[in-house]
């Protein structure tokens, strides 16, 4: 399992960060010549993860945000950390149509899409520590 | 992120340009919201044209414009849909719900008949 | 001084993430609204920074570049460190035309390029310990 | 990244597609000297036109191809330059060594009268 490349990116939980680290992604993913809907796969999954670290995650105060990236092969290992309020209920929340903010109008299907669009989801949480999300998605490219 | 409006009788066509995350999604919602009080229409079809990115965000405000419109009686249809983007309706069934068209031509005669 | 966005991106020396690391902060300057002239100047003294942190930085090895992005106001604060090997001769290396790797085709005029593209650019180095370049830059724009 | 080659006479045309920068400077480098070593041109002319960005590393690349020529006698040029990479050249005296034509014609005819 050697590790190709590597790369980390930290950011604000701020909403105009979220097309940011989507596209940063998509940059460092590039480098596997993913085809348009490959790396349309992996940026949703990427803004869904980022998404919930910053409304679910960090409700209501800023904080950091984490993305590692790495390259082995063909495939691609992402994981999403943030330091917040951590998921209390972790099989409920992967619940399709779930969702603990309904008066936002979140639709609850942000992991069922992570889970559709990558080939494996994991999820570690500990309330009041945080959240990390790791995906791995082998290009079937190149 | 910009949108536009068309009024043609009471069927609102809302054509959205730019990416649909979380960060667009409280102007798309209140800019839409504030001229369906403005003309009250009876009907709302989304153009997506001009969009190439929606994420899980964007479902909720698409649902939460439908559930609007047909509380009162009225359709919701989406039409120019970009292929990442339906597969992301598909996975969240959101075509059962708010149907999609081919062309705008057709989602608007289509919508009217009702 | 409130900072208004942050992201801080690590990276492997690799060569092929020098394209990488130019657009993540020409992805993290877009929301200033820069002109295309000046997201250019931005990217090109990036790349001309990312390149020397590869290349003199860890001439014969690989390690840890880091860049760091501040956005203030219409201003715009980047660092890009090295672990490497350091600057000698920091007066040398700012000379025009001056270039240790010779052979390598250099032409010596990457600070020259990165004077002139940002408003202010400070150079911190220490033999064996690394480098540190900061650049400075404000948009008209806005 | 990409290297097309012309031969016109004992001119070498080369146009570069893509970003110069390090990384692809090594295989920029090494596509133009086999063809300066196959086709042993007097002159050469680089087409600039799907240059979107180029740093320092593309001046030392460029002015490395000028020295082979030049130390034959030949003379180098460059054409369709984009203003972001213009500006680079500038900043770097690059167009007071490797002059800069407008367009191919213009330059491909001044390359060969000399
Ligand atoms: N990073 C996180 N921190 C805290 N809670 C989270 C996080 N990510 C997800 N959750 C919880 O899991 C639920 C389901 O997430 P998701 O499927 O993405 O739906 P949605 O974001 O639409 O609510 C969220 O409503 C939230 O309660
Ligand atoms: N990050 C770095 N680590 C060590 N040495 C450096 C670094 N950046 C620049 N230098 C030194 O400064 C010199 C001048 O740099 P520059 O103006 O960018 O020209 P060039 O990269 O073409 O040599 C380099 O040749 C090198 O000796």
């Amino acid at each position: 399992m050697k590790i190709d490349n590597e790369m980390k990116l930290e950011f604000l939980s701020k909403s105009q960060n979220e097309s940011f680290a989507r596209s940063v992604v998509a940059a460092f993913v590039a480098q596997l010549d993913p085809t348009i809907e490959e790396l349309a796969e992996v940026k949703t999954a990427v803004s869904e993860a980022v998404t919930n670290a910053i409304i679910h995650g960090y409700s209501h105060k800023t904080g950091n945000v984490v993305i590692i990236a790495r390259i082995i092969g063909n495939t691609v290992e992402i994981e999403i950390r943030d330091f917040g309020e951590g998921i209390a209920d972790i099989e409920l929340a992967r619940q399709p149509l779930y969702t603990s903010k309904p008066e936002l109008e979140r639709s609850g299907m942000g992991f069922t899409v992570m889970e559709t669009f990558m080939d494996r989801v994991e999820i570690q949480s500990h309330q009041g520590e945080g959240t990390v999300i790791r995906m791995v998605k082998t290009m079937k490219t190149a | 992120m910009n949108i536009g409006f068309e009024n043609l009788d009471r069927l609102l066509v809302v054509k959205i340009d730019g990416d649909i995350d979380h960060h667009s999604c409280e102007a798309i919602r209140s800019s839409i919201d504030k001229e369906i009080a403005k003309k009250k229409p009876k009907s709302i079809l989304f153009d997506m044209e001009n969009v190439n990115f929606m994420d899980s965000s964007g479902i909720g405000v698409l649902i939460g414009r439908y559930k609007l419109i047909s509380g009162n009686g009225g359709k919701a249809g989406m039409t120019n849909v970009k292929p990442q983007v339906m597969r992301l309706c598909e996975i969240c069934g959101l075509q059962k719900i708010i149907k999609v068209y081919p062309n705008k031509k057709q989602a608007i005669a289509s919508i009217k008949e009702c």
